[in-house]
């Protein structure tokens, strides 16, 4: 309905997979940056903090494990695992290297290849084993990360209490704050950190998903056999596909890390932080970015509207415990009825809209 | 005009709420009769068979448009294990063996609906009569066997609960031209002892030669029907659906990659 | 010309059970070789112990010249082999154009990194792989439904994008299984049609396994037979139709 | 000049750089300049004059509309040479007869279907040469006069466009154009038929901004002028579709915003949205009727000049949801010039595309006259008739009611066909001349028919009127020493079965539709609504739903679906024989040798 | 000092015992997977659900028995409505698909249960209610008569094991010998065709869905009594994943032989080479990287079916 389609011809090859191919949604992606980078910053530091930064950080690991899951269809309960990899080779880069060589987002990086690396070893397995035979492979990876950093106090510096703040001299990468004179450890820098790094790997994924690399990991996904058959090395794909995607784990651990909490703690990294990505990856839907960011926004969001709303209607006659019950309940109830629904989540939802919408007011 | 036992009433099918699998699907099965209904692979003749032993269902397909009558009863809604009560049993394309239980297992599989194990054993000899074939291979894994056997395997398990109508899906796939024969020839003895068929095949030669009446469909609807004789004779099926061509056989040799341009706009 | 292709004595066994026993066949360059036999006679292992899906017992694939035991798929594929299957193996997530994309990943040599930030190498070649497969689909007059997901298609023309997905590989060989099966007359024409001018206009062999004799009969130029595992004929096709073991195995009556 | 090569010459000087072919090959849109497009002819210029083609070779062009081919019409005009166009789809015994009238030695064909076509028909023509553009699977065809386009331009030196541009006059011969319905070929002038196009041009003020897309042959000489001719002379592009089966969606991709259409095309679509609605959910398919229901009135008020702001706000508000969309789906949203070439739409259908901002502009004109003689002007809201006569051009009706034409833009039979007789030429048809100076077309004068009682009428206008319903793709109306008008009708396939299912009727297939009382009912309804509009002499009274649609290939209908009553009497003599027999059941041989049950109905 | 044989016995013993107990969680898979072939995520918070339900009605002065009827009923009636509700809608789904909705389940039953009853840690003494010698008094049983091989091991441990033994042997006559096992064996093989021949898949599943909340009262009860009911239950769960694993998910004798493997590897590991780690609580991992090992030689698992690839 509000697409028209009309016009719209490509004359190049690249131009037919472009990501973007209506003049409408690049006008959209302007705004859309713009609001992100100009708005965004400005509103509350509430905001920010509690809102907009966690939903950057965890949506990177969903996208992650999209790579892995909802793409190559390697099934993953380690995401947690990847991410705490990634926040303490951050902390450990930052705090053990000299600080002209080391800055928060080559740390972030560097620990996300460490993720990657980790992933790989942990997806060995996967060259043998399929299907839900391999949960077994990445919650090994999951608990056997938990427990070497829970063991090792090396990494949190002997810290007694197992938790350690970030101090604030790791913000202030490349002596940008200083030159500036902001407090890069404010949350709107933080925030344009987190949103740019979000921004390129977004990218990065969505290119890879339409190149060769990302038919690969398709192909490994639908037909495996099939796949050899047309000369694809199956066991290599799914191990960059492993690295990839916990190189995206990693990236988010760091900025979940660094960028959200302002400290390195392992108990954030259990194994229920990888279901709620491996919920997050499915509301929104296998296989597709934007639903990643979507499965993201809404599993965040929805306990804390829920409790909102729970507030607003009963004016806190409930304890909290009560409401996080409910609140599971509701949840639990909300998945069964959206697989049930439509087993493609958001994005599959959202794609049969915009097919309808492209074909209204005609059913085909 | 003896009665009608299976009537079907222009049914539309569609798959997940969107893919239109059946347009407009009318078809009558007779008492007593073989009825043939041919067309390729993907044109709809396993969603046809499907709507009516209710199976569609399980596969997120649903009837949206149009009414299934059997024994004059509307059987839209209806459980498939209720059917099979009734009388209305399928043979699934690609037989569906249970390849983990042995042939007689498989076979037994099929009295569930049944009450009195006794009487199971009675079918069961029954089966192997008309089968048997795969009497001597009762002890094997079903998956271990040959392609015919576990047709044979399929077609015996469903006439374990003594139905009157079997919905026969694509018998001959796969298997040898001998083979083929064999099993119509079965089919046509069972139809003697008074099942009917609604056999959904791509070889229309064979079809056409066992039914009594044929249902040609095409993308998801019925082009023709008729008498199988008649259909037979038709030059238009003879040259579409039997390969022969005014000139006779036509040869595979000859044909030219642009045979089946149209023009624009028709 | 000489054989591209021979396999010599190769036997198969599953768990015990011999899909295949003690089979040679040749195949020459640049002919049609259709394998025909029941189901359950050995057709399918074979084509998979050509391209290395399965590993044979006992016996030798010679191709191209090298004689060899073992080949995995992926360097069946390399050198030169392509092959579609009996039942679809598309890769049903994805549209017509990309599966026939994934038929040219051999031809990518940029890597991953170029191909995340879409630059170089990865550009060049994204274009370069369009294009032939571009005219694979000119050349299959698939044009209209290029970008529809795979799984919405009706069956037969699945199996025209799985021969292109095989055919944009470039291959040196082209194993076919039941390329034909559960098609209409129609299909089974333009399906036939693309074989022969593939075979005619690039010399490309085929082989080619087959349950409709008709089919088999009109376009190949070299028939073998296999019942439950062993050989009972081999030759052209007139031949075949000649062969009272295969009449008697197979055919039923002859036709 | 006014030479076609003279004119794309003149096109590359003004605008070296702006598009003037756009055609989709291989997935993506390709295009050429006008630069490219004389360097384009100036090649193949050079390879036709090395196969000898010079002043007055005439040079078959064979198969749709392609690059290859529509180049080769200027290039071979550069040398001097006549190019006779014809249909990829023309049977064996049409391509014979239209080689033989034109003289033609050398056949340009697009692939093997054609060559293969041209195989059949080869017996005593003239061809020297046959040139195929494709060659797939010609590879074995040893015939000698076989040559492959491409090795042709290979060897070939590149000419010199522009001096040959200088030895062309602008009355030199351009085209043989073969008329289905006279069976007559006609000869056309550079002069006359750019000036044609020119006309158009000026009268609508086309620009090179523009762009049209050309999805039928040639061979259709409307088609000719309109899109071909009138590209080159405005230098706005020209679009080329895909393939046959990929139109729509390469229609929609492009969004033309001239769009030259035969009444076919039209009704296709009006079918095809009713076929796809019909399908549609029952809250989509209400909303959708009650939106049509209210554009229709909004859009009468607005013709009477009564619509209020209301009106105006609500009709921007169904456009929105509605139909802004609709025309998306088919991809008219960007048209500005809609012109329909061959005779008039119902009023129903040209009313609806003028709602929908489609403002169809009627045009009238045959091979005789190049194509056009007269174009409804912009912003005309008379769905009944073909606008006034064009600059240059007189129209004047004679004692038998019969058009006739007097223009600077004249065709001139070779062999056959109407002649000049006194400058004013008989277009065969019968109209007349309003007031307002507008032409309404009746029909052809041929096909007038007389009932028993003396009176005659023309059927294609009463035919047009039928086929105004989406359920009816065509219709032919008999009656000739009858006492009364019958018809036989032909069911819209894809429209009637969606309208069907939705009514859940139980039938098989098409021939057991068009016999569901349900379905006659449909026709009857439409026809008796219809009846009431037309004097009681010609009032239908009888009708025939037909057990098949018309082929084409039988020559039934022609290469624009127009009903060709000859054929069908001899293919159909049956039905008629039936119907004029006053019979109420019997039963056809038709030509699959088949025998068809059919009911006459009576209203 | 020399090798402790004795200790090496006990805690082969101990591991056996605890790898009953993993079996009994694993059971409830296989079941599951066998017949819909759905990963149940949600079996952790059945077990937390039942034995939830039977404490919380022992607390109210209901007896053990009536409690223990009263709970395998609510399971029952749970089981049920899984399959009518969320079974019956997404058959022929995409099994990830179904298995996310396990996981949904799993969310929701963790919030229902709390919800309904509380989420207090409570303790679970059997002997409370069950008059029995061997739970009574003393926690220990002595291998007294061997003199030279004085073996601890807990008694409670050894009803478990008979009680969890004995059930398996139930489910195993049930599944072998009877239609309603034929159905069963016959769905898990394909649906498809089972529907076909007339058996009522949801009928089967509902009594699938059924057993296996009846399993999660009795394995409930018996994890209960070590590790008291509450969260910590749920856990229990993530321990049976190596188990089926490394067993096979389709082969109910592979859960009863991977779970003592498992149970045993995983005391034993714990023991000689948690120091050797130089940490503790390689417990967490270590069952994970037994299967792990174990996979990558045998990737269908120890009794699961091979599946022969078709192509």
């Amino acid at each position: 309905m509000i697409y028209r389609e009309t016009g719209n011809f490509v004359t190049d090859y690249m131009r037919d997979r472009e990501i973007f191919p209506m003049k409408f949604d690049k006008i959209m992606v302007v705004l859309g940056l713009l609001f992100l980078y100009l708005y965004v910053p400005t509103t509350s530091e509430y905001m920010l903090s509690a809102h907009v930064i966690p939903i950057l950080a965890v949506g990177l690991a969903v996208v992650g494990l999209n790579i892995l899951t909802g793409i190559t269809g390697q099934l993953s309960l380690g995401s947690a695992g990847f991410m705490c990899v990634g926040a303490f080779g951050t902390f450990n880069l930052m705090l053990r290297l000299p600080e002209w060589l080391m800055s928060l987002p080559v740390a972030l990086m560097i620990s996300g290849i460490f993720a990657g690396l980790v992933g790989v070893i942990f997806g060995l397995p996967a060259i043998r084993i399929k299907g839900f035979y391999l949960l077994v492979s990445t919650l090994a990876a999951q608990y056997f990360v938990w427990w070497f950093f829970n063991s090792f106090t090396y990494f949190i510096n002997y810290e007694a209490s197992g938790v350690v703040a970030v101090p604030p001299k790791m913000y202030d990468y490349w002596g940008i704050g200083n030159f500036l004179g902001i407090d890069m450890q404010g949350y709107s820098p933080r925030y344009i950190l987190a949103l740019t790094i979000v921004i390129g790997l977004t990218y990065f994924a969505k290119n890879l998903l339409r190149s060769t690399t990302g038919r690969n990991f398709m192909s490994v996904r639908d037909r495996d056999i099939a796949a050899s058959v047309m000369g694809i090395s199956v066991p290599k794909t799914k191990l960059l596909a492993f690295f990839i995607s916990c190189f995206y784990c990693g990236v988010a651990g760091g900025m979940y890390s660094f960028l959200y909490i302002g400290n390195v703690d392992l108990m954030i990294y259990e194994v229920d932080r990888s279901f709620t990505i491996l919920f997050m990856l499915i509301i929104g839907g296998l296989g597709s970015i934007s639903g990643s960011w979507l499965g993201a926004i809404f599993v965040y969001e929805f306990p804390i509207l829920f409790t909102w709303v729970g507030d607003v209607i009963f004016g806190g006659a409930f304890n909290t415990a009560v409401v996080e019950n409910v609140s599971n309940m509701v949840y639990g109830v909300f998945i069964i009825a959206l697989l049930i629904r439509e087993p493609g989540g958001f994005a599959a939802l959202w794609a049969t809209t915009k097919q309808k919408l492209r074909m209204w007011p005609y059913p085909h | 005009m003896s009665k009608s036992l299976l009537k079907i009433n222009n049914i539309e099918v569609v798959y997940n709420h969107v893919i239109l699998a059946l347009r407009g699907v009318t078809l009558d099965v007779e008492e007593g009769s073989i009825v043939s209904l041919l067309g390729a692979n993907g044109s709809g003749k396993t969603t046809t068979l499907k709507a009516c032993s209710n199976l569609v269902n399980a596969e997120r397909g649903a009837v949206t448009k149009g009414s299934i009558e059997y024994d004059g009863k509307d059987i839209a809604k209806q459980d498939p294990f209720k059917l099979v009560k009734d009388g209305v049993v399928q043979v699934l394309e690609g037989r569906h063996c249970f390849t983990h239980l042995t042939v007689e297992e498989n076979i037994m599989t099929g009295s569930f609906i049944r009450e009195d194990p006794k009487q199971a054993k009675q079918d069961l000899e029954r089966v192997y009569d008309h089968f048997e074939r795969i009497r001597i291979r009762k002890k094997s894994l079903a998956g271990f066997i040959s392609g015919g056997e576990q047709q044979m395997v399929a077609m015996g398990r469903a006439l374990m609960s003594r139905p009157k109508l079997i919905l026969l899906d694509e018998p001959s796939m796969g298997l040898a031209p001998q083979l083929v024969e064999e099993i119509f020839a079965i089919v046509k003895n069972l139809n003697k002892e008074g099942v009917s068929f609604l056999v959904a095949e791509q070889n229309a030669m064979v079809a056409l030669k066992y039914a009594d009446e044929g249902y040609l469909i095409e993308n998801g609807r019925v082009i023709l029907k008729g008498k199988a004789k008649d259909l037979l004779e038709r030059p238009d099926v003879k040259e579409m659906y039997l390969g022969v061509g005014e000139e006779g056989q036509t040869s595979f040799r000859d044909i030219k990659y642009y045979h089946r341009r149209k023009p624009a706009f028709t | 010309m000489g054989d591209l292709l021979k396999v010599e004595n190769v036997t198969l066994q599953f768990g015990g059970v011999k899909a295949i026993t003690d089979i040679s066949l040749n195949v020459k360059e640049g002919e049609v070789c259709a394998v025909i036999g029941p189901n359950g006679a050995g057709k399918s292992s074979m084509l998979n112990v050509i391209n290395g899906v399965y590993v044979p017992q006992i016996g030798t694939v010679t191709y191209d010249g090298v004689t060899r035991k073992t080949i995995s798929p992926r360097e069946a594929a390399i050198s030169g082999m392509a092959r579609t299957f009996q039942n679809i193996a598309l890769f049903q997530g994805m549209s017509v154009l990309e599966n026939i994309m994934t038929g040219r990943n051999l031809f990518v040599k940029s890597n991953w990194m170029e191909q995340g930030l879409n630059i170089g190498r990865a550009r060049t070649e994204e274009r370069a792989s369009r294009l032939a497969v571009e005219k694979i689909i000119s050349f299959l007059q698939i044009e209209s439904i290029r970008k529809t997901p795979v799984a919405k298609l009706p069956y037969g023309l699945q199996k025209r994008v799985e021969l292109g997905r095989a055919l944009v590989s470039e291959p040196k060989i082209l194993l076919l299984d039941e390329p034909m099966s559960g098609m209409n007359l129609e299909e089974k024409a333009d399906m036939s049609c693309f074989i022969l001018e593939i075979n005619k206009e690039q010399g490309l062999t085929t082989v080619m396994i087959e349950h409709d004799m008709g089919v088999v009969m009109d376009i190949a130029d070299h028939v073998i037979v296999l019942d439950y595992g062993k050989k009972i004929g081999d030759g052209t096709p007139k031949e075949i139709m000649a062969n009272q073991d295969v009449i008697d195995a197979y055919l039923g009556v002859s036709h | 000049m006014a030479t076609i090569p003279g004119l794309v010459l003149a096109q590359k000087n003004e605008h070296p750089n702006a598009i003037s072919l756009r055609y989709k090959h291989l997935g993506i849109w390709r295009a050429y300049s006008w630069t490219e497009y004389l360097d384009e002819i100036s090649v193949l210029a050079g390879a036709y004059k090395s196969r000898s083609v010079g002043k007055g070779t005439v040079v078959a062009i064979y198969g749709n509309s392609i690059p290859k081919l529509i180049f080769t019409i200027a290039a071979v005009q550069s040398l001097g040479g006549i190019i006779v166009p014809i249909h990829p789809e023309a049977t064996a015994t049409e391509l014979k007869k239209i080689l033989n009238d034109s003289n033609a030695e050398i056949l340009v064909a697009e692939d093997q279907q054609q060559v293969d076509t041209f195989h059949v028909a080869e017996a005593d023509c003239k061809i020297k040469d046959v040139i195929y553009l494709n060659g797939r699977g010609l590879k074995d065809y040893k015939n000698a006069n076989l040559y492959s386009f491409d090795e042709i331009t290979k060897k070939a030196k590149p000419i010199n466009i522009e001096l040959e541009v200088k030895k062309l006059k602008d009355n030199d011969l351009a085209f043989y154009m073969y008329d289905e319905f006279e069976d007559a070929m006609y000869s056309i002038s550079h002069e006359a038929i750019t000036n044609n196009s020119k006309k158009i041009i000026k009268l609508n003020s086309l620009t090179p901004k523009d762009s049209i897309v050309s999805y039928l042959s040639l061979s259709i000489p409307t088609n000719l002028l309109f899109t071909y001719v009138t590209s080159i002379v405005s230098g706005m592009s020209l679009n080329l579709p895909e393939s046959n089966q990929t139109i729509e969606k390469d229609l929609q991709e492009i969004g033309p915003t001239i769009l030259y259409a035969p009444s076919f095309v039209f009704k296709h679509i009006i079918s095809s949205i009713s076929y796809r609605i019909e399908a549609a959910t029952q809250a989509n398919y209400e909303r959708y009727n009650s939106h049509y229901d209210s554009l229709m009135k909004i859009y009468e008020k607005e013709v009477q000049g009564k619509s209020s702001l209301f009106d105006k706000i609500y009709k921007a508000y169904i456009m929105l949801v509605t139909f802004a969309p609709a025309k998306n789906v088919f991809g008219l949203t960007k048209i500005k010039h809609a012109f329909v070439s061959d005779g008039v739409l119902s009023k129903v259908t040209f009313d609806f595309f003028h709602a929908i901002g489609v403002e169809i502009q009627h045009s009238f004109g045959q091979t005789s006259s190049c194509g056009c003689i007269s174009v409804q002007p912009d912003h005309s809201v008379s769905a009944e008739n073909v606008g006034r006569a064009m600059e240059g051009t007189e129209i004047k009706i004679n004692d038998k009611s019969e058009v006739l034409f007097k223009t600077d833009c004249l065709a001139t039979p070779l062999n056959g066909g109407s002649n000049a007789d006194s400058g004013w030429i008989n277009s065969g048809y019968v109209g007349k001349v309003k007031d307002s100076g507008n032409l309404m077309i009746r029909g052809r004068s041929e096909d007038l028919i007389r009932l028993k009682s003396g009176k005659e009428f023309s059927p294609e206008s009463i035919e047009n009127l039928i086929s105004c319903s989406p359920f009816v793709r065509s219709s032919m109306i008999i009656g000739t020493n009858q006492d009364s008008v019958s018809v036989l009708v032909v069911v819209d396939p894809s429209a009637t079965n969606s309208w069907a299912d939705r009514k859940n009727l139980r039938y098989t297939g098409y021939t057991e539709l068009t016999r569901k009382t349900e379905v006659r009912d449909l026709i009857k309804e439409h026809i008796t609504c219809l009846n009431e509009t037309l004097e009681d002499a010609l009032k239908i009274k009888r009708f025939v739903v037909l057990h098949r649609t018309l082929i084409m290939a039988e020559g039934e209908v022609s290469k624009t679906m127009e009903v060709k009553r000859n054929t069908i009497i001899a293919n159909l003599n049956d039905v008629i024989v039936a119907v004029e027999s006053n019979k109420e059941k019997f039963t056809v041989n038709d030509i699959d040798s088949l025998t068809y049950e059919l009911n006459v109905h009576k209203i | 000092m020399g090798f402790d044989w004795v200790y090496l016995i006990e805690v082969l013993l101990g591991g056996l015992m605890s790898g009953v107990m993993y079996s009994l969680v694993a059971i409830g898979f296989v079941l599951i997977y066998k017949s819909s072939g759905i990963f149940n995520f949600a079996q952790g918070t059945m077990l937390l659900f039942a034995s939830l339900t039977f404490v919380k009605m022992t607390e109210n002065g209901i007896d053990f028995w009536t409690a223990l009827f009263i709970a395998a009923g609510v399971m029952v009636i749970f089981g049920v409505a899984i399959e009518r509700y969320m079974m019956r809608p997404l058959a022929n789904q995409d099994l990830l698909a179904l298995f996310m909705a396990t996981v949904g389940l799993a969310t929701f039953q963790e919030g229902f249960s709390q919800f309904i009853w509380d989420s207090d840690i409570h303790g679970l003494q059997m002997n409370k209610f069950l008059d029995l010698q061997l739970l009574d008094s003393a926690p220990i049983f002595v291998v007294e008569h061997i003199p030279w091989l004085d073996i601890l091991l807990p008694k409670f441990d050894i009803f478990a094991s008979l009680v969890a033994g004995s059930l398996i042997v139930v489910l195993a006559f049930f599944f072998q010998k009877t239609k309603t096992g034929l159905s069963l064996r016959a769905v898990s093989d394909d649906h498809m065709a089972a529907m076909a021949v007339g058996i009522p898949l949801q009928t089967v599943w509902a009594i699938v869905w059924a057993v296996t909340g009846i399993i999660a009262l009795v394995a409930g009860l018996l994890w209960a009594e070590r590790v008291s009911v509450s969260f910590t239950l749920i856990e229990a769960v993530m321990k049976a994943l190596p188990v089926i694993l490394i067993g096979g998910l389709t082969s109910i004798p592979g859960a009863i032989i991977g779970g003592l493997v498992i149970g045993v590897g995983e005391k034993l590991g714990e023991i000689y080479l948690g120091d050797a780690m130089g940490g503790q609580g390689i417990e967490l991992w270590f069952a994970y990287f037994m299967a792990l090992m174990f996979l990558v030689f045998r990737p269908q698992g120890m009794f699961g079916e091979k599946f022969i690839e078709r192509v």
